[in-house]
C-alpha cells in the first residue's frame, strides 16, 4: 500500500470558456483529513465530482491508491474501488428507511457485499457511529436536516471506504450538531483512510483538518496547516478582497 | 415497504381479481351470468390494467417517465393479431383484407411460422426485448432522462405509427388487420371464448400485481427506488444503475407487450392507432389518477378511467373529454399521490401532513 | 405504504370495485328505462377527433330521418329512439360502440362509420352479432357482408364513369393519370382498380403515377412541385385523381391555386371532395376542378327541394352545430339508409334481422338526389345515379354529368 | 428590335380586313348565341367564334362578344326558348335591348374542356377591348398560359392596338413565342429564344420536342437554336430546383420555428412540457378568424387587413389565456415536470372540446387577402407563393422581437437569468414567479401568433394543434434547451432535410427518417445542439 491515496495530477476542467480547473496538482495521504476551501467557484465541488467520475476532466488525472489512475472510469467503479462521496446537498432516498440506506452503501454493486447477519451487525454498527440507531425504521424523506448528513456519512461509511469525501457536512447545522460531525469526522479517521473535507466554516475545518488546501479559480493557492492559512495575506485576499 | 401479507390493498384488490376471475365461469348458466359484452368489456379493462402496472414499474419506482410504452403493448397486439390471421388461414382459408388490397397474392416471407403460438410468442418476446433494450441501453448510457426520455420515447412510437400506417410494410397498414376468426382451433366470437379470454386476462393481471409487488418489496426493489429518488447518488455508492434501469425498463416492456397480447384478441382488431402517441400518454394518465408509485393505484386507476370511459363514450359522449381532463387537473392539484390519497384522506396523522413516497424524487434538472 | 386503518382499507378496496363494477351497474339502469317502448337505432359515427366535422353530422341526419318517420306513426307501430355514441375517431372504439349497441342496447339496425378502416373494424362484430349495419359511404368494394348495407357506390359505379368522363371528348380527353391518395385501403384500392381500368384501356404505365402521404398530412407543397413537373412533360392531358381524405383536401387544393394551376390546365377529381371541405377556402381560383358522388346539393326534383328545406329547418330547430344550407352526399346516403330499413322492417312485420333482410329485394326509394333507388335480392348493394360536380365560386358543386339512370351496382371490381 | 414589326404589322392588316364574317350579321350574333346555349359541342364551336372574333373583329364585335364570353364563364348567361339574357345587364344577349329571362331559363354549365376555350376566348376578347390596362395585363397573363392554341392574328392585332408601351412589347413577345411551329426559320429560332428566356419543364418538353423536327437535321442554325435553348432551359430548371427546395425548406422552418419558439421559452425556463402549446396555437388562428368576422362587422374597409389587425389581439388573448394556466395550475407543480406535463394534456383536451362545442369541427372559412394568395414565377418551376412567404417573414419578424425583447428588455434579462439559475436569481431578488408567469405569458403569445402565420396555410379547426406537438418538441430539444439560436437552427435544419428527403422516399419516409436522426442524435449529444455546459447534477 503506498502512502498516497489520492494523486490528483494537472487536471484542467473546463464548461464552455469557464475553467472551473486550471491545471491543479495535489496529493493526500492515508491517515490524513484534508480540508479543501476557498470561495464560491474555486472549483472544490467540481475537483469532488472529477474524483468521484461525475465530471471528465479535460486534461490531467486522478490516481488512486498511488498508482490506480481512476480518471475516465466510470462512478459506480470508482465508487467500488473504494473511493466514497458525500454530496453537498444531503442526497438521500426519500422513499427508503434509514436501516435501507446503510444496507445499499454496505453492498458495493449488485452481487457482493455483506449478506445476512453479517449485513445486520454492519447496519448496527454504522447507525450506531452516526447515531441514528434509534431512526433506523423511519423514511429518509421525514428526518431533519442535520439527521440527513449523518444518514448520507453513514450510507458512504457503509463499505468501510478508502477515501471518504466530504462535501460540506456541516453546512446548514447547528452548533451542537457541527459539534457532533467533528467528533464523527475525527473518529472516522484511520491510517488506512485518507478524508477530504470541503467546507466553508472555518471553524470546523481547524477542529478536524490535519492539512488544508485553498483553491482560487482553479489554482491551489495555498496549502498548510489552518494556523498558517489564517496568517497569509493571499488567502485572507482573496477571502476579504470579495 | 411494509410485509405483502401485511399490504392490505394489495391483498384486497388481488382477491377481487381473482374472485371475479372465478365468478365469470361459475356463474355462467345461472341468472347471474354476465353478459358477454360486460365479461369483454372486463378482460379488455384487465388488459389495460396489466399495461398501467408496466409503466408503474418503471415510472412509479424508478422515475422514467416513457411516453411510448404503446410500442410495445402493440408490438405484442401485432405478434398476435398475426398469429390469429395466419392460424386462421390455415384453419378457415379466409385471406387478409390487406393482401387482397395491396394485390399480393402470398403472405410476406416474416409471415412464415406465425400460424404457430409458440413461435409467435417467441418472436414478440425476442422482439420487445431487443427493441427495449437497445433503445433503453443507448439513452440510460448518455443517462437521457426525465422529460427528455419521454419527449423522445414520445416521438419514438410516433415514428412506428407512421411506419404502421404503411401499406406496404406487410401489416396492413392503416387498416390494421382484424377478423380474426379462430384461436388455438376454437371460433372466435363465443361466449366460452369470450368468458375464457376474460378469465386469462385477470389471472395475468393478478399475476403480474403480485410478481410486481414481490419485487418491488425485495432488495431489488429498494434498489429501483434509491435510484428513483438519486440515481447519482446510488452510482457513487457503486451500484452501476444503468444495468438495473436496463433490467427494469425491459421487464416493463415484456409487461406491457403481454398486455398488447392480452387486448387485441378481446378488442378484435389492431392498428397503428394504438401507437398513437395520445394513447400512450393515457397510460401515464391512468397511473398518475390511480396513484403513481402505488401497484394497486395503478390498477385502480387503469380500471376506473377506462371503465368511465366505456360507460360515457356510449352515456354522454360529449362530456368525456371534460371529465377526464377534470380528473387529472384535480389528481395533480388535489391528490398529487393519485386517488391512492383518497383512501388515507381520514387516517389520523400524528406527525401532520406526511409527505408520500411517491410524492418525492422526480426527475430534477 | 405505511400503515391503513380499516376504514381507509375498505375505501381503498370499495374504489377497486367500483372501478369493475360500474360499466356492471350503470347500463342495467338504462336498460330496465329503455326496455318496453320504441325500437332502438344506433348510430356510429364521431363527434370528435379528426372525422368529427365529416361524421358529425350524420348522427344529426339520422336522427331527422327518424323523427319524420316517427311523425307519419313510426314503424310497426313502433316509434324509433336513435342512440348516439362518440368513437372518437379512434378505429377500436368503433367495434367497442357497436359491440355495447348490440349487446347491450339491442339496436335493431346501426348507421354508421366514413372511413373503409371503422367499417373493417365493425365488421366482425355486426357478423358476429348477426346485426345490421347501413354504411352511407362511397367505398372500395371488394366487399359483401350479410350483415351490412352498402347503401353508396362502390368504384365500378362511380369512379370509372367519372375516369370515363375525363378520358372522353366532352372531358378532357384526359392521357395522364397522377393518383395521389391517403394511405390506406380505400385510396389503395382506387388506385389498384384504376390501374387495372387503365391497362385495359392500353395506357402505359409511363403515363401514371402513385403516391401516398400519411392521414392529417397538410404540407402539399413538394407534392404539388411533383405534380407540375408530372404534367410538363408532355404526352397528353394530364389530370389529378386525389383520395386523399379529411383536411388534406383543402390543404392540397389550397397549395394547387397557390402555385397557380388552374382547373382548365390540371383537373383534380377529388374523390372523396365535398362541399364541406370547400367551407374554408377561396374556390374562385379552383373554378372547374371535379367531384363525383351519388348526390350533389344542385341535383334537382322535389324530393332535394324538400330534403334540403327539412335540413335547414331541423338544423334551426335543434340548434345543430353544423351548416344548414349544405348537404353532402354521405348525409343523403344516411338519410336514404334510415328511409331503406324503415320500408324493410315495415315489410318484414318485423325488427328482426333475418326477417328485415329478406325484404330487401325489390325497395325503392325516391332519394333526394332525384333517382328511384333500389335494392334487389342479388345483395345489399343499393342501386344510386352518379353525379360529377364542378367546383363553383360560390363552395359548391355545378352539375356537370350526371347519369341516365341507376346503374346496376357491382360490388366486386373486374380490374385487380 | 423594329426590323422584325413591319411586316408583322402587315400581316395582321391582311389578316384582319377580309375576317369580319362571324359576328356581322344579327342572324349570325343570334345563331352564336344560341350555340352558347347548346350542348358541350355546339359551346365549343362558340367558343371559338368568340376567339375568331376578338383576332379578326371588329371593335364593334368585340365589344358585343366580350360580355358573352364572361357571362358564360360566370354563369350570369339566362338561356331561354327566344335566346339568351346577360343577367349582369339584364339585356338580351344578341340585341342588348332590356328584357327579362323566361321564368323557366336555364344556365349552361361549362365542360372542363369548354372551360379552357372560354377562358382564352375571354381573354382574347379582353385584350382587344378591356380599357383598364391592368385588365389587359390579366387578360395576357391568361394568353400567355397556352401561347399554341392561339387564334391566328390574334396578338398581332392586339400589339397594334395597344397604348401602353411595356404591355405591347409583352404581347410581341408572346407572339414570336407562339411562332414555335410558324413557317418562317428565323421566326422558329426566335421563338425558341423567346421560351428559353422563360425555363420551365413545359418549355423543356416544347422544345425537346423540337429536336424529332426535320428541320433539327436539316438546319444547323436551327439545331444549334435549340440546343443552345435546351441547355438554358436545362440549367433554369436546374436553378429553379435549387431555389424551390431552399424556399419550401425555409417555408417549412419557418412554420416549425413559429410553433417550436414559445414552446422553447417555456420549457428552456420551467422545464415544463407544455402540450397545450399546440392548442395554443389553434387558439391564436381562432382569434384571427374572430378579428376578421369583427371586422367583417364593423369595418369591412379594412377586412383585407385582419392578418395584420390581428396580430396584437391573438398575442394578448393567448399570451393571457398562458398566465392564467401557469397561476392557477402549473404553479402549483413546479419540480414535479412530469406532472405538470399531464396537466397540460388535461388542459389541451380541454381547450380542443371546449373550442369544439363552442365553435363546432369544421373548417373556418378565412378570407384570402392579395398578399397571401398566389404566387410569381421566378424561374424553372419555382413559384414564390405569397402565403408561404408571409409565414417566413412573419417568422423573421417573430424571431427578431423575441430576440430582442430577451436580449435587451428587463423582463428578458430576468428571463435569462431565472433560466440559467433559478436559485441564485432568487436570491439576488429577482421575482421569479412572475418572471415564470410572464415567460409562460410571453410563449403562449408566441404560440398565438404562430396560429395567426399558419392561418392562411392550414386548416383552422379545433384538432389543428396536434400536428405540431411532436414537431416542435422536436426541434426544442434538438435545438438545446433554452437556446434561441438552437431553435432557429434546429428549425431551418429538419426543415430543410426533410425537404430534400421528401421527393426521394415520400413524406412519411421524409418524417420517419428525421425522426430518427434526431432521436439517434439525441442520444449521443443529449443537450442538444447549443446547450451550455455546466457541472453535472
Amino acid at each position: 500500500m503506498s502512502l498516497t491515496a489520492l494523486l490528483v495530477d494537472g487536471l484542467t476542467v473546463r464548461f464552455g470558456s469557464f475553467h472551473a480547473i486550471d491545471d491543479l496538482s495535489l496529493a493526500i495521504d492515508y491517515g490524513e483529513v484534508r480540508a479543501v476551501i476557498g470561495p464560491n467557484g474555486a472549483g472544490k465541488t467540481t475537483l469532488l465530482d472529477v474524483i468521484s467520475g461525475i465530471t471528465r476532466p479535460k486534461q490531467g488525472r486522478v490516481l488512486f491508491d498511488g498508482r490506480e489512475d481512476i480518471t475516465g472510469r466510470s462512478e459506480a467503479a470508482i465508487a467500488r474501488a473504494g473511493i466514497r462521496r458525500k454530496f453537498q446537498k444531503p442526497s438521500v432516498f426519500e422513499g427508503l428507511t434509514v436501516r435501507q440506506h446503510i444496507a445499499i452503501g454496505a453492498g458495493t454493486g449488485f452481487r457482493r457485499g455483506p449478506e445476512g447477519p453479517a449485513l445486520e451487525d454492519r447496519i448496527g454498527e454504522v447507525l450506531e457511529t452516526v447515531g441514528l440507531a434509534d431512526q433506523a425504521g423511519r423514511l429518509a424523506g421525514e428526518l431533519g436536516h442535520g439527521q440527513k448528513q449523518w444518514l448520507e456519512i453513514g450510507m458512504v461509511l457503509a463499505s468501510d471506504p478508502r477515501v471518504l469525501m466530504l462535501d460540506e457536512p456541516v453546512a446548514g447545522l447547528t452548533d451542537e450538531e457541527t459539534a457532533r460531525t467533528a467528533a464523527l469526522v475525527r473518529a472516522l479517521n484511520r491510517p488506512d483512510r485518507a478524508i477530504v473535507v470541503v467546507e466553508h466554516d472555518m471553524d470546523f475545518v481547524e477542529r478536524i483538518a490535519d492539512k488544508v488546501t485553498v483553491l482560487h479559480e482553479g489554482r491551489t493557492l495555498f496549502e498548510g496547516p489552518m494556523d498558517k492559512v489564517r496568517a497569509d495575506a493571499g488567502v485572507v485576499d482573496v477571502y476579504l478582497g470579495r | 415497504m411494509t410485509r405483502w401479507t401485511a399490504d392490505r390493498p394489495f391483498l384486497a384488490v388481488l382477491a377481487l381479481l381473482l374472485a371475479t376471475a372465478a365468478a365469470l365461469p361459475l356463474l355462467a348458466g345461472t341468472p347471474l351470468e354476465m353478459s358477454r359484452y360486460l365479461a369483454n368489456a372486463i378482460g379488455q379493462l384487465a388488459a389495460f390494467a396489466v399495461l398501467a402496472l408496466s409503466l408503474d414499474l418503471i415510472w412509479g419506482y424508478l422515475g422514467i417517465l416513457s411516453l411510448g410504452h404503446g410500442l410495445f403493448f402493440a408490438l405484442g397486439g401485432y405478434v398476435v393479431a398475426m398469429y390469429l390471421l395466419k392460424h386462421s388461414f390455415e384453419v378457415t382459408g379466409t385471406v387478409p383484407d390487406f393482401l387482397q388490397f395491396m394485390g399480393w397474392k402470398d403472405f410476406p416471407f416474416y409471415w412464415a411460422g406465425f400460424g404457430a403460438f409458440p413461435y409467435a410468442l417467441a418472436v414478440a418476446v425476442v422482439l420487445t426485448t431487443l427493441v427495449a433494450g437497445l433503445f433503453g441501453y443507448v439513452s440510460f448510457r448518455s443517462r437521457v432522462g426525465g422529460v427528455y426520455f419521454a419527449i423522445i420515447t414520445q416521438a419514438l412510437v410516433y415514428v412506428a405509427m407512421l411506419l404502421m400506417f404503411r401499406n406496404d410494410t406487410g401489416f396492413g397498414g392503416n387498416n390494421g388487420m382484424t377478423g380474426f376468426s379462430v384461436m388455438f382451433g376454437w371460433p372466435m366470437g363465443t361466449s366460452g371464448m369470450i368468458t375464457g379470454l376474460a378469465v386469462a386476462s385477470l389471472l395475468v393481471l393478478a399475476l403480474v400485481l403480485a410478481g410486481c409487488r414481490w419485487l418491488v418489496g425485495s432488495r431489488f426493489g429498494a434498489l429501483m427506488l434509491a435510484t428513483r429518488d438519486d440515481e447519482t447518488r446510488l452510482r457513487t455508492l457503486g451500484y452501476e444503475t444503468l444495468r438495473l434501469k436496463l433490467a427494469v425498463w425491459c421487464l416493463s416492456a415484456l409487461i406491457a407487450m403481454v398486455a398488447g397480447m392480452l387486448y387485441v384478441p378481446q378488442v378484435g382488431i389492431i392498428n397503428p392507432r394504438l401507437l398513437s402517441p395520445e394513447l400512450s400518454l393515457e397510460i401515464a394518465v391512468w397511473v398518475a389518477i390511480g396513484g403513481r408509485g402505488h401497484l394497486v393505484g395503478a390498477v385502480v386507476g387503469a380500471l376506473l378511467v377506462n371503465a368511465i370511459k366505456f360507460w360515457l363514450s356510449f352515456a354522454a359522449p360529449e362530456v368525456w373529454p371534460f371529465i377526464l381532463s377534470g380528473l387529472i387537473v384535480l389528481v395533480v392539484l388535489v391528490f398529487p399521490n393519485g386517488l391512492i390519497d383518497l383512501a388515507r384522506l381520514r387516517l389520523v396523522r400524528p406527525m401532520g401532513p406526511r409527505r408520500l413516497a411517491a410524492d418525492v424524487g422526480e426527475a430534477r434538472p | 405504504m405505511a400503515q391503513f386503518s380499516r376504514r381507509s382499507f375498505l375505501q381503498a378496496s370499495g374504489l377497486a370495485a367500483a372501478g369493475l363494477a360500474s360499466p356492471i351497474g350503470m347500463p342495467a339502469i338504462l336498460r330496465s328505462a329503455q326496455a318496453a317502448g320504441p325500437v332502438k337505432l344506433g348510430c356510429l359515427f364521431s363527434s370528435s377527433g379528426t372525422m368529427a366535422n365529416l361524421e358529425g353530422r350524420l348522427n344529426y341526419v339520422v336522427k331527422m330521418a327518424a323523427d319524420e318517420i316517427n311523425a307519419k306513426g313510426g314503424v310497426n307501430a313502433r316509434t324509433i329512439d336513435v342512440l348516439v355514441s362518440d368513437p372518437a375517431s379512434d378505429w377500436p372504439l368503433y367495434a367497442q360502440s357497436a359491440k355495447q349497441m348490440l349487446q347491450q342496447e339491442k339496436v335493431a339496425a346501426l348507421f354508421g362509420c366514413w372511413t373503409s378502416v371503422s367499417r373493417k373494424t365493425v365488421l366482425p362484430v355486426v357478423e358476429q352479432e348477426n346485426g345490421l349495419l347501413y354504411y352511407p359511404l362511397h367505398f372500395e368494394g371488394d366487399e359483401n357482408s350479410k350483415n351490412v348495407v352498402y347503401v353508396n357506390s362502390p368504384p365500378a359505379s362511380s369512379v370509372l364513369p367519372a375516369v370515363d368522363y375525363l378520358m372522353g371528348e366532352e372531358g378532357v380527353s384526359a392521357k395522364r393519370f397522377f393518383m395521389l391518395g391517403s394511405d390506406y385501403v380505400w385510396p389503395r384500392t382506387i388506385n389498384k382498380q384504376l390501374k387495372g381500368y387503365f391497362k385495359s384501356k392500353g395506357i402505359p404505365e409511363s403515363a401514371w403515377k402513385e403516391e401516398y402521404v400519411p392521414f392529417g398530412f397538410s404540407n402539399f407543397q413538394t407534392l404539388v412541385n411533383q405534380i407540375r413537373a408530372f404534367a410538363d412533360q408532355g404526352g397528353g392531358q394530364p389530370v389529378v385523381i386525389l383520395t386523399v381524405v379529411g383536411n388534406s383536401i383543402p390543404d392540397f387544393m389550397r397549395e394547387f391555386a397557390n402555385q397557380g394551376i388552374k382547373a382548365t390546365d390540371i383537373p383534380v377529381l377529388g374523390l372523396d371532395m365535398v362541399e364541406a371541405d370547400l367551407e374554408g377556402l377561396d374556390t374562385s381560383k379552383l373554378v372547374g376542378h371535379l367531384n363525383c358522388w351519388a348526390y350533389l346539393q344542385n341535383a334537382k326534383g322535389p324530393a332535394n327541394v324538400a330534403f334540403l328545406k327539412n335540413w335547414a329547418d331541423y338544423v334551426k330547430a335543434k340548434n345543430v352545430p353544423f351548416k344548414g344550407d349544405v348537404a353532402i352526399d354521405p348525409m343523403v346516403s344516411a338519410y336514404d339508409s334510415v328511409h331503406l330499413w324503415a320500408m324493410a322492417a315495415a315489410k318484414a312485420g318485423s325488427f328482426d334481422v333475418p326477417e328485415v333482410s329478406k325484404a330487401f329485394a325489390g325497395l325503392s326509394f325516391d332519394c333526394p338526389s332525384g333517382y328511384k333507388i333500389s335494392m334487389t335480392g342479388e345483395n345489399n348493394y343499393v342501386a344510386r345515379g352518379v353525379f360529377i360536380g364542378s367546383v363553383n365560386d360560390k363552395q359548391g358543386f355545378d352539375i356537370l354529368w350526371q347519369s341516365k339512370d341507376t346503374p346496376k351496382p357491382v360490388p366486386f371490381s373486374p380490374y385487380g | 428590335m423594329t426590323l422584325w414589326r413591319l411586316p408583322l404589322l402587315i400581316a395582321g392588316l391582311l389578316i384582319a380586313a377580309p375576317a369580319c364574317a362571324a359576328g356581322a350579321e344579327p342572324a349570325a350574333r343570334a345563331a352564336l348565341v344560341e350555340k352558347l346555349c347548346g350542348n358541350a359541342g355546339q359551346m365549343g364551336e362558340a367558343a371559338a367564334a368568340l376567339s375568331t372574333l376578338a383576332a379578326s373583329g371588329t371593335p364593334e364585335e368585340i365589344g358585343w362578344a366580350a360580355p358573352l364570353a364572361r357571362a358564360a364563364l360566370d354563369k350570369t348567361l339566362a338561356c331561354d326558348d327566344t335566346g339568351a339574357v346577360l343577367a349582369a345587364t339584364g339585356t338580351d344577349a344578341v340585341t342588348r335591348a332590356p328584357r327579362a329571362p323566361a321564368p323557366d331559363a336555364r344556365t349552361p354549365v361549362l365542360s372542363l374542356k369548354n372551360r379552357a376555350v372560354f377562358e382564352q376566348a375571354d381573354a382574347a376578347l379582353a385584350l382587344r377591348s378591356a380599357a383598364d390596362p391592368a385588365t389587359r395585363t390579366a387578360a395576357l397573363a391568361t394568353l400567355e398560359r397556352r401561347p399554341a392554341a392561339l387564334p391566328e392574328g390574334l396578338l398581332e392585332a392586339a400589339a397594334q392596338g395597344e397604348t401602353d408601351p411595356g404591355l405591347r412589347t409583352r404581347i410581341e413577345t408572346l407572339a414570336q413565342t407562339a411562332a414555335l411551329n410558324a413557317a418562317d426559320p428565323a421566326a422558329r429560332i426566335r421563338a425558341i429564344g423567346r421560351i428559353a428566356e422563360h425555363p420551365s419543364r413545359r418549355a423543356l418538353t416544347q422544345v425537346e420536342a423540337l429536336a424529332k423536327d426535320p428541320a433539327y437535321a436539316a438546319d444547323p442554325a436551327f439545331r444549334q437554336a435549340v440546343d443552345a435553348g435546351l441547355a438554358t432551359i436545362r440549367r433554369g430548371i436546374a436553378l429553379g430546383d435549387a431555389l424551390a427546395t431552399l424556399y419550401n425548406g425555409l417555408s417549412f422552418a419557418s412554420i416549425l420555428f413559429m410553433a417550436a419558439i414559445g414552446l422553447a421559452i417555456i420549457f428552456g425556463l420551467m422545464g415544463v412540457i407544455n402540450l397545450a402549446q399546440g392548442e395554443l396555437i389553434m387558439i391564436g388562428a381562432y382569434v384571427t378568424w374572430l378579428v376578421q368576422q369583427g371586422l367583417r362587422q364593423a369595418a369591412p374597409a379594412l377586412l383585407d387587413w385582419y392578418l395584420v389587425l390581428a396580430i396584437p389581439v391573438a398575442f394578448l388573448v393567448t399570451a393571457g389565456i398562458g398566465i392564467a394556466l401557469e397561476a392557477l395550475l402549473l404553479r402549483h407543480l413546479y419540480r414535479r415536470p412530469l406532472m405538470s406535463l399531464l396537466a397540460t394534456w388535461a388542459v389541451s383536451l380541454f381547450l380542443v372540446n371546449t373550442v369544439r362545442v363552442v365553435f363546432g369541427t369544421q373548417n373556418l372559412q378565412f378570407e384570402t387577402p392579395f398578399y397571401v394568395s398566389g404566387g410569381v414565377p421566378v424561374i424553372g418551376d419555382f413559384i414564390f407563393t405569397w402565403n408561404r412567404m408571409f409565414a417566413i417573414l412573419f417568422a423573421a419578424v417573430t424571431l427578431l422581437v423575441t430576440w430582442a425583447t430577451v436580449r435587451k428588455t428587463p423582463l428578458g434579462l430576468n428571463i435569462r437569468a431565472v433560466t440559467q439559475n433559478r436559485d441564485m436569481a432568487a436570491c439576488i431578488g429577482i421575482p421569479t414567479r412572475r418572471v415564470d408567469m410572464m415567460a409562460f405569458g410571453l410563449g403562449s403569445g408566441l404560440a398565438g401568433l404562430a396560429g395567426l402565420a399558419l392561418s392562411p396555410i392550414y386548416s383552422v379547426n379545433p384538432q389543428m394543434g396536434q400536428n405540431f406537438i411532436i414537431d416542435s418538441f422536436m426541434v426544442v430539444v434538438l435545438g438545446g434547451v433554452g437556446t434561441i439560436a438552437g431553435t432557429v437552427v434546429a428549425a431551418l435544419g429538419i426543415g430543410q432535410i426533410n425537404v430534400l428527403i421528401e421527393p426521394l422516399w415520400g413524406a412519411v419516409a421524409a418524417k420517419v427518417i428525421v425522426l430518427l436522426m434526431i432521436i439517434a442524435f439525441l442520444q449521443w449529444r443529449p443537450e442538444g445542439l447549443f446547450a451550455v455546459k455546466g457541472r453535472r447534477k
